[in-house]
């Protein structure tokens, strides 16, 4: 797996990638000397859905406007710093292609000196952020047939 | 003219069927221009046009902003990353 | 590393462990085909601690009262799904010995269908409470000498 | 009489310098007696005994508790790990 760092004394990692996402890589790149706590978001593949409507999954398949996907990453990691000033060093990794239930897709990870620095609000943040404004989708195939799943978030302008 | 690169993705990419356009547009055409132009051209993709969200070089633009010379321009349905 | 499960249909994986903590491993054992996020928190040794006294720290070496640390983490684990019942999966791993900085120390994690479950807040109690109820202790040693780090929380009858 | 066996961890091991150590108790006893007897054979840790948690058979007690027959009882300071 490739990652993008940011040139700064704080380690950003951004991926869009078709690896395995390696969480003990990934939680080693964003901690420092000064850091004591990392709040980490991972999504997994459902392969049962129950609220809505009721269902299964054979896999879903992903995709991504690459460049501005990465670029987008770095924007939400810009965002979670004007936030939180605590918060050392992140990371935000998509999966892409045919992932199957129980495959992690997605990771969203802060590092901090201690944890009641909001670096659980900035994880919870990030991947808020990320599924509104990095232009990634995904199709779900079940047993009845295959659907894109629709975001409902319209960017506003300079996001 | 301008010439400019569309990129379509997910359900827009299926319907026209493409990845990626090249298209000349009429200087100081805006995006709300290239989608009628579109909607004209494509029209199964005329409905996916009331929706879509669209990029210029990979920041969010709408209706009214002018597509500068050999711009990038995505086409694609709200984000579901994740 | 060996695991405490409890017989049930929602993985509870606990420990105390002297082993690295391999957050794939553990991750992947709490995701189930009904889970689609993961509020996963970790704790790593400071080389360099800013709040309080400004210190700098060469190693922590922990340990634990084996039996009880584990039959206490399984009651958090209890009161992590007694408050969120959303959750399903719960892992808490404790690692003891002598660990240098940037080594990941605790993990606290927590699946559940959505992310909007309570899942970041699951976690954010497990390790407050572990923090509070779990029979674990931890020597700093540090340049000037070494001390040993001492909580405030007094049990109360029944915890 | 009621054997018990005591462990110490962190601060109060490394102030007695064992372990662990088995003890003879009246029937009855409570840990406040246990707290009371541990003062006066080992003084090294009676400033300890003050702020000490206290456990029978891995849970947490208190000073009032009657110690059961063949208990485990823990001693040591408020707990930090994490």
């Amino acid at each position: 797996m490739t990652f993008n760092m940011q040139p700064s004394s704080l380690p950003t990692v951004f991926s869009i990638t078709e690896d395995e996402i390696d969480l003990n890589d990934l939680l080693a790149r964003i901690t420092l000397i000064s850091t004591g706590a990392a709040a980490i978001f991972t999504g997994m593949v459902r392969g049962e859905t129950k609220r809505g409507e009721e269902h299964q999954t054979e896999y879903l398949e992903y995709e991504a406007y690459i460049p501005m996907a990465e670029e987008k990453m770095k924007q939400v990691a810009d965002e979670i710093r004007a936030k939180w000033d605590a918060v050392e060093g992140i990371a935000i990794v998509q999966r892409i292609g045919k992932l199957y239930p129980k495959t992690p897709t997605v990771l969203i990870a802060c590092t901090a000196a201690h944890r009641d620095t909001g670096v659980f609000e900035a994880a919870r943040y990030g991947i808020d952020r990320l599924k509104e404004i990095v232009p990634i989708w995904k199709k779900e195939v079940s047993p009845s047939g295959e659907f894109w799943v629709e975001g409902e978030y319209i960017p506003k302008a300079g996001e | 003219m301008n010439h400019i690169k569309l990129l379509f993705f997910a359900t827009v990419r299926e319907r026209m069927g493409v990845k990626s356009l090249d298209l000349e547009l009429p200087a100081e055409a805006t995006i709300g221009d290239l989608k009628v132009n579109l909607s004209e051209k494509y029209p199964k993709i005329k409905d996916s046009l009331k929706s879509v969200l669209v990029t210029i070089n990979r920041e969010y633009a709408f209706d009214e902003a002018i597509i500068p010379s050999k711009a990038e321009i995505g086409v694609f349905p709200p984000v579901s990353g994740g």
